[in-house]
């Protein structure tokens, strides 16, 4: 589904990402873990055209991205959850919500089914329709973003960093949900430092670390690792 | 000995109550874990303390003294300090210039001696681009910022809000040996964190905020178990 | 190296710069003292910017220190450089005075209570002619040093002069952590014990003050006052845009713009009598098109993002 | 949200309450506010559309407006059009300027920041002033048309019909920009990316082509603003440049992306104008009032609002 | 070698540009004829950009960097004002057309006597049209002005009309001044200019329909021509005598219908062409040159600035500076104007060129001039009135 050849990413003469190569195949979910500063968020702000690429293909249902604006590549079905959020802050939660559907194809005309989906993960939304999702919690606010990033029922969902700041039970409910969803047939690109329940949804996970891929492997394989263990399984 | 204390404390935005009557005392020199759902209140209970924003109703008492209607910057000079669960660094400065307007303005310091302390703060944090300007640092390097920023102030008491969410396992590590190394040094701590593992290792004692108010508290152990912290907020694993 | 060629480098400026009347003439002269004049300004509200508030009050205050000159001047006969001290003194009052009201508002609310000060100050000025001349306005008999170039030279250089050092010990001093802090983050300031407001009030005392000294000096140069001239929004536009031509939050970038502009204004009125200003009208598209941060920003910034790379690549 | 509505509500009633008292004290002079304001509201509805929506700073509004009038007088004078014909032809070649201002020059500076859009508008300005002193000198043309001075007597007061299109004009133009923002796909997209364009691009939101439409429709209505005011207005190298201030005025009265407050911003600041030009003696200080007004509500309203 | 003339001028406003054009019209044919004194004449001209400061430093470059021998120009009173320091410092003869402010006469003071000023000050043209208003009425017994109405613009421009006004008012009341004859009650109202963003004239206008005046003057600028029109035809305000006296007039203002009768104060009109050779002879050469016609009277008054100058030159006999200035202060000049331009004192400075303007009507799209009344092409229409 996606794939991504000889990859390399520069910020002005400094490389972030070098020579990288992954293959994701449709209804997999694949993992990326590393540590801070790794290339993580460049990589994903690569394929979504945030940030040009020097050289490489990243190639989705066999048409090149590169060059592509990140809006055609996000109505190509492609959803990402950002690190940063991206919310508008002075707009409602459910206004937010619904701009997730209105601009996708495939989604804006499920705009109150995808709305019951959202709400039914995190009731707390529901709650704050109306709030301005400039006055949320952090933890609401990566509710939010995630919750609209789920609104553009895409083919493929990435997810920076999902868990940051979600209470516990949230953190455990929603790799569950997420566990559905790939069962309908969404392929679902995961970063996560929270490496152990991440582990429980993905496939297949990539290590990097400098803009490096230092290990590739199954997720039963990887969270058997020694060095799996030791730098991502500690807390 | 009470060093900060909360009485009755309620912070109310148009009709929500996010935090609600709380009485909080915090003990000097002790590390206080606050955890409590997403939305419970916790970032606004340290931003009245911190004075970004006033209470509706209540009393803080800091030192002795009552602090609820000072301005933010007067609370810092007497020695709060904290950090932002979003990191928000000060755009155009480097890291280590971001860490000076700590030492120059909380503590009072001149330049030189601002520069000094800021250099000294970089080194305990382990901070290694201090010349890098904001925009090409990573996630633990801000983090670190962050923390060296309120540092430099020379605080009293610390509040750290979430600094270690987003973090990999050897840098957690590495930000709790940091924090116990500051509470060595007399400084009195409260984390806020949704890494249990973290509260775990850190906290002397431990309270749980819900809707606003206290629901749970005191050591990690116990107040694991509690049913309440449980069903509100930890979740049980399949 | 570095360090000691700098001190050097000023210093001989400054000789220069204060023997410059013996070598060049009075219409170079000329357009240089009005240069200056512009600079004071582009470099005051530049200070007032560094704080984050874009002030629209520069022709306001302009005028009023110009005002205040010469009515102490005319009517209680103050000799005309007492008159440009108390114009300044005067002017910060005033800025005391609305700091207290306007140093709450942000961003074009700010911006635009600035300019309607400064509209309310030139109505004022207009309908009150007993003590202004209304709108005819007021001329005193006498010029400054009674014309004589040199002198008036060295007074408006001296406020220049002292201009870019204030923006520069600004800049190099607690006041330049302060300020930037406060522009870049308000909360991250608040809590890292900055007292904004105090900060904010006092920048803008001292830009205004500067603003109206430039006032003075440039109404004591030609001897009259008039609403329509003396509260002009050139006073406003062209110091703004030689700031952001040469680079904001910096000295430099204002000194260059202020000299870039000054005399491009003045060279191509000569080489081209009508239509000189669409020419400089596209400088202004030009350099802000491809130099984004200014002539003197967008070069720093290129240093230092070359000096940062070349850190990286050796890491 | 109920606290705003509330807020609204209060300012409404206010509002009419004050045009009332006016009326009976001085019909005249709330004729003439009411006309004034009108054309306030109408050119500072376009300057409050790029502004408070979709974040774009423009200094050379009111020269994009003299730049309408001398190509409504065009359509006059090289084919006597009438300004109210040529009204359609107007909003689509200013439309189709905004579309090229915004693409060659507003597009390279949007990620620049206000200060830098500011520069650039100022230069734009300065030479759309200038090119038109070389074509057409700072000689003032008219268009003569004989509604533009009609009239009706009511005792002795013989009133103006004429510019009653202004505030009529303004009322459209809001409505249908109103339904524009919050009923179209496009609209809703401006909103936004005025807020997050980030965002906005990772939602679907081709934001470019945003920026591009709100942009030129705004000029657009400046084509429109512009066919209304020919009739009643000197056409000259600075007609429009003093809009430019007042537009940006009624923008931070009302308060960004606050639409309905530009109508009932401009006016409020029409009438106050004209009830001073009604003293005799005091018609100087209106000025003062228009300015006034303005500063004591964006001061009211700064104090008003709670902390962030 | 030439003699050098220096001309600062506004070359961006129709004004300055015109006015530049007819001094380079006089330059060349001065030049044509074999130049004075046996060399030819240069003129160097520089914009002043209608700025203070630059116009000041205009002066400057014309004194040190081009070495003129003479300086002329005009328009702006502001700009004039930051120039007169300058040409204090230099002395040079300077033969002046624009700047009507009394402001400037102060600046100036009563000892430059190298200073002549060719535009009527403001004063002195409120006292003009009291000597032709008196006129007027015994040419034409069924004319009747007692009562007068001022409108004027609120800057500089109007202000210094409206309390020169006052001054002749309060002059006739003691049975002094130009105006005893005939102005019985005086009111004045002021108003926004179009040209500074205002345009509404109808509060004001209201005021001047309720004093019921015999005369209506409005004191404004190009801009508010027509509107004023428009909106007194549309509160209804119909005086029988409406004076304009702006600058300058609209491109189109005589194709307006509403311009028919309308009364105007200025200084030239094209069809002075009727009574005076010179004005003919300007006309036709201005036009031949520069393919446009001369839209203000700053054309004819450059062309005059530059003969008036060189006709004293010639008188002189020499460049020096006494001799000139004696030369100057004696000639008759026959001016475009119509007029024949001699040297007398006004308030304060010694050598003051014209002293009044001519009253003129909208006919059928043409100025025609009224008064003086030996120089009139035709008769005044009267009363006032809107067409239909
Ligand atoms: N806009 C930028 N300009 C220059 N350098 C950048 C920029 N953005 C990121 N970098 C640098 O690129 C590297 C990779 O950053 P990236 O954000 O992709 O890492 P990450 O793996 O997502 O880390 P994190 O866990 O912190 O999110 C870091 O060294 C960072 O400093
Ligand atoms: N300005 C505001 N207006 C309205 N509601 C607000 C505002 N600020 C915060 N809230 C609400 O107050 C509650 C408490 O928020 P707070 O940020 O303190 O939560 P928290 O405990 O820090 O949560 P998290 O773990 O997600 O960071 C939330 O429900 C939030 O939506
Ligand atoms: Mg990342
Ligand atoms: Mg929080």
């Amino acid at each position: 589904m996606l794939e991504i050849r000889n990859l390399n990413v520069k910020y002005g003469k400094i490389q972030v990402i070098w020579d990288f190569s992954i293959d994701i195949k449709s209804g997999e979910a694949v993992g990326l873990f590393g540590p801070n500063g790794a290339g993580k968020t460049t990589l994903i702000n690569a394929i979504i055209g945030l940030v040009k690429p020097e050289s490489g293909k990243i190639i989705f249902e066999n048409k090149s991205l590169v060059g592509l604006e990140t809006h055609k590549i996000i109505r190509a079905g492609i959803a990402v959850v950002p690190q940063e959020r991206e919310l508008f802050p002075f707009m409602t939660v459910e206004e937010n919500l619904r701009l997730g559907s209105a601009y996708i194809p495939v989604a804006k005309n499920r705009v109150e089914e995808n709305l019951e989906f959202v709400f039914t993960i995190f009731p707390i939304l529901k709650e704050r329709r109306k709030q301005k999702a400039g006055t949320l919690s952090g933890g609401q606010q990566r509710m939010l973003a995630i919750g609209r990033g789920l609104m553009a029922n895409p083919k493929f969902l990435i997810l920076d960093e999902p868990s940051l700041g979600l209470q516990p039970s949230l953190v455990i409910e929603l790799f569950q949900k997420l566990k559905e969803i790939k069962k309908t047939g969404m392929s679902i690109f995961l970063t996560e430092q929270n490496v152990k329940q991440g582990l429980k949804i993905i496939d297949r996970g990539y290590v990097i670390e400098n803009g490096r891929i230092v290990m590739d492997d199954s997720s039963i394989n990887l969270a058997k690792s020694e060095y799996i263990q030791k730098s991502y399984l500690g807390v | 000995m009470v060093i900060l204390k909360t009485i009755n404390l309620v912070k109310r935005f148009g009709g929500l109550a996010a935090v609600n009557g709380v009485d909080l005392d915090i003990n000097e020199n002790e590390i206080l874990g606050i955890i409590g759902p997403n939305g419970a209140g916790k970032t606004t209970l340290v931003n009245l303390i911190s004075g970004l924003i006033y209470p509706t109703q209540g009393e803080i008492v800091f030192d002795g003294i009552n602090i609820e209607s000072k301005p933010a910057y007067i609370r810092t000079k007497l020695g709060i300090a904290r950090t932002f669960q979003l990191v928000r660094p000060i755009q155009g400065f480097t890291a280590f210039e971001n860490i000076v307007v700590g030492a120059l303005f909380g503590a009072k310091e001149n330049l030189k001696q601002a520069r000094d302390s800021a250099s000294e703060i970089c080194d305990i944090l382990e901070l290694k681009r201090r010349d890098f300007p904001i925009d090409k640092l990573t996630v633990l390097d801000l983090k670190k910022v962050e923390i060296g920023r309120a540092l430099a102030s020379k605080p009293k008491i610390l509040f750290l809000d979430e600094v270690m969410a987003g973090l990999n396992s050897d840098e957690t590590w590495q930000m709790i040996h940091l924090v116990k190394s500051l509470k060595k040094r007399g400084l009195t701590i409260v984390v806020i964190e949704h890494v249990m593992g973290v509260i775990k290792e850190l906290t002397d004692r431990v309270i749980v905020l819900e809707s606003g108010k206290i629901i749970s508290q005191g050591l990690y152990e116990n107040v694991c178990k509690d049913p309440k912290v449980i069903s509100a907020y930890l979740g049980e694993e399949d | 190296m570095k360090k000691t060629i700098f001190p050097i480098i000023t210093i001989l400026a400054i000789v220069l710069l204060i023997f410059l009347p013996y070598f060049i003439g009075a219409y170079l002269l000329h357009v240089l003292m009005t240069i200056f004049i512009y600079m004071t300004l582009a470099l005051s509200w530049d200070m007032m910017l560094r704080t984050g508030q874009l002030s629209f009050g520069v022709a306001g205050f302009f005028g009023v220190g110009a005002y205040a000159s010469i009515i102490t001047c005319s009517r209680f006969g103050f000799n005309p450089l007492v008159s440009i001290l108390f114009a300044g003194f005067f002017v910060a009052l005033i800025a005391l005075g609305l700091g207290f009201a306007v140093l709450k508002l942000r961003d074009i609310y700010f911006s635009i209570t600035t300019l309607a000060i400064t509209m309310v100050f030139s109505v004022i000025i207009r309908n009150i002619p007993k003590l202004t001349g209304g709108a005819s306005g007021k001329v005193i008999p006498n010029v400054i040093f009674n014309g004589d170039s040199a002198k008036t030279y060295w007074l408006i250089l001296s406020l220049a002069l002292i201009t870019i050092l204030i923006s520069e010990m600004f800049n190099r001093t607690k006041i330049h952590f302060a300020i930037n802090s406060i522009r870049n983050d308000e909360i991250i300031a608040r809590s890292s014990g900055i007292n904004i407001f105090g900060y904010l009030l006092f920048v803008f005392i001292i830009s205004s003050a500067l603003q109206g000294i430039a006032g003075a000096i440039y109404t004591q140069q030609y001897g009259f006052v008039s609403p329509e001239t003396t509260f002009s929004l050139d006073f406003l536009l062209l110091p703004m845009a030689m700031a952001l031509v040469g680079g904001i939050y910096s000295t430099w970038g204002s000194v260059i713009g202020a000299l870039v502009l000054g005399f491009a204004s003045e060279y191509l009125k000569l080489i081209m009598p009508y239509g000189h200003l669409i020419i400089y009208g596209i400088m202004i598209v030009l350099i802000i098109l491809f130099l984004p941060k200014g002539i003197y920003g967008t070069t720093k910034d290129k240093i230092i993002t070359h000096k940062i790379e070349k850190k990286s690549l050796s890491e | 949200m109920e606290k705003t509505n509330k807020s609204l509500k209060k300012t409404l009633i206010a509002f009419i309450i004050f045009l009332i008292v006016v009326g009976i004290w001085k019909p005249l002079a709330l004729v003439y506010g009411i006309q004034r304001g009108g054309l306030y509201s109408l050119i500072g509805l376009p300057l409050a559309l790029i502004l408070g929506i979709v974040g774009i700073l423009n200094l050379a509004h009111g020269d994009f407006l003299t730049l309408g009038l001398y190509i409504g007088y065009i359509f006059f004078n090289s084919w006597s059009i009438d300004p109210l014909i040529s009204m359609a032809p107007l909003f689509f070649i200013l439309f189709g300027l905004g579309m090229v201002i915004y693409s060659i020059l507003i597009r390279r500076v949007l990620k620049a920041g206000h200060l830098n859009q500011l520069l650039l508008t100022f230069g734009i300005s300065m030479i759309i002033i200038e090119l038109i002193k070389i074509i057409w000198t700072t000689r003032p043309r008219s268009v003569y048309t004989s509604y533009a001075s009609s009239s009706v007597t009511l005792g002795n007061m013989s009133i103006g019909m004429y510019e009653f299109i202004y505030p009529a004009m303004a009322i459209a133009v809001l409505v249908i920009l109103q339904l524009f923002l919050k009923k179209t796909r496009l609209g809703q997209a401006a909103s936004a990316v005025g807020q997050n364009p980030k965002g906005a691009e990772i939602v679907g939101i081709n934001t470019n082509v945003v920026y591009l439409v709100v942009f030129s429709i705004a000029f657009g209505i400046i084509g429109v603003a512009a066919s209304v005011m020919l009739p009643r207005t000197p056409v000259f190298p600075l007609s429009g440049n003093p809009y430019t201030l007042k537009s940006f005025a009624l923008v931070a009265m009302a308060g960004l992306g606050n639409l309905n407050g530009i109508l009932i911003g401009g006016i409020t600041l029409g009438v106050a104008e004209a009830i001073v030009q009604s003293i005799p003696g005091y018609e100087g200080w209106s000025d003062v009032v228009f300015f006034g007004i303005l500063i004591a509500v964006i001061l009211l309203n700064a104090y008003r609002r709670p902390e962030s | 070698k030439p003699i050098k003339i220096g001309a600062v001028n506004p070359l961006g406003d129709i004004t300055g540009d015109q006015a530049t054009k007819a001094m380079k019209l006089a330059v060349k044919e001065i030049n044509d004829a074999g130049g004075v004194l046996g060399r030819p004449i240069e003129l160097i001209v520089i914009d002043d950009e209608m700025n203070p400061a630059k116009g000041a430093a205009a002066i400057e470059r014309l004194a040190t960097v081009e070495n003129v021998d003479f300086f002329v120009g005009g328009m702006g009173s502001g700009v004039h004002l930051a120039q007169v320091p300058i040409l204090k410092k230099y002395q040079k003869i300077t033969v002046w057309i624009g700047a009507a402010s009394h402001q400037a006469e102060i600046a100036m003071g009563p000892d430059a006597d190298w200073y002549f000023h060719l535009h009527p000050w403001d004063y002195q043209q409120g006292e003009g049209y009291g000597v032709g208003w008196t006129e007027i009425v015994h040419a034409y017994p069924n004319v009747k002005i007692e009562k007068v109405f001022l409108a004027y613009e609120e800057g500089a421009f109007g202000t210094d009309s409206y309390t020169s006004y006052i001054d002749l008012y309060e002059a006739a009341k003691r049975g002094e001044g130009s105006w005893k004859e005939i102005l019985k009650e005086f009111k004045g109202a002021s108003f926004k200019s179009a040209s500074l963003g205002g345009g509404d004239y109808r509060a004001m206008l209201n005021q001047a329909k309720a004093f019921n005046p015999d005369l209506f003057i409005w004191a404004g600028y190009d801009a508010d021509a027509i509107p004023i029109v428009a909106q007194a035809k549309e509160v209804n305000f119909q005086p029988p005598l409406f004076v304009g006296a702006p600058p300058g007039w609209p491109a189109d203002f005589g194709k307006n219908p509403l311009s028919e009768n309308v009364i105007l104060y200025g200084m030239w009109a094209p069809t002075l062409n009727e009574v005076s050779p010179v004005a003919k002879h300007f006309y036709d050469a201005y036009v031949e040159m520069w393919k446009e016609e001369p839209a203000t009277y700053f054309a004819p008054l450059g062309y005059t600035n530059i003969y008036f100058l060189v006709e004293g030159i010639k008188k002189a006999g020499s460049l020096d500076k006494n001799a000139i200035i004696e030369a100057l202060r004696t000639i008759e000049y026959e001016s475009p104007l119509g007029e024949v331009l001699k040297i007398e004192p006004s308030r304060i400075i010694k050598n003051q060129g014209f002293k009044y303007q001519k009253i003129l009507q909208w006919q059928k799209g043409r100025q025609e001039v009224i008064w003086p009344l030996e120089l009139a092409t035709t008769q005044l229409v009267y009363p006032f009135k809107f067409g239909k």
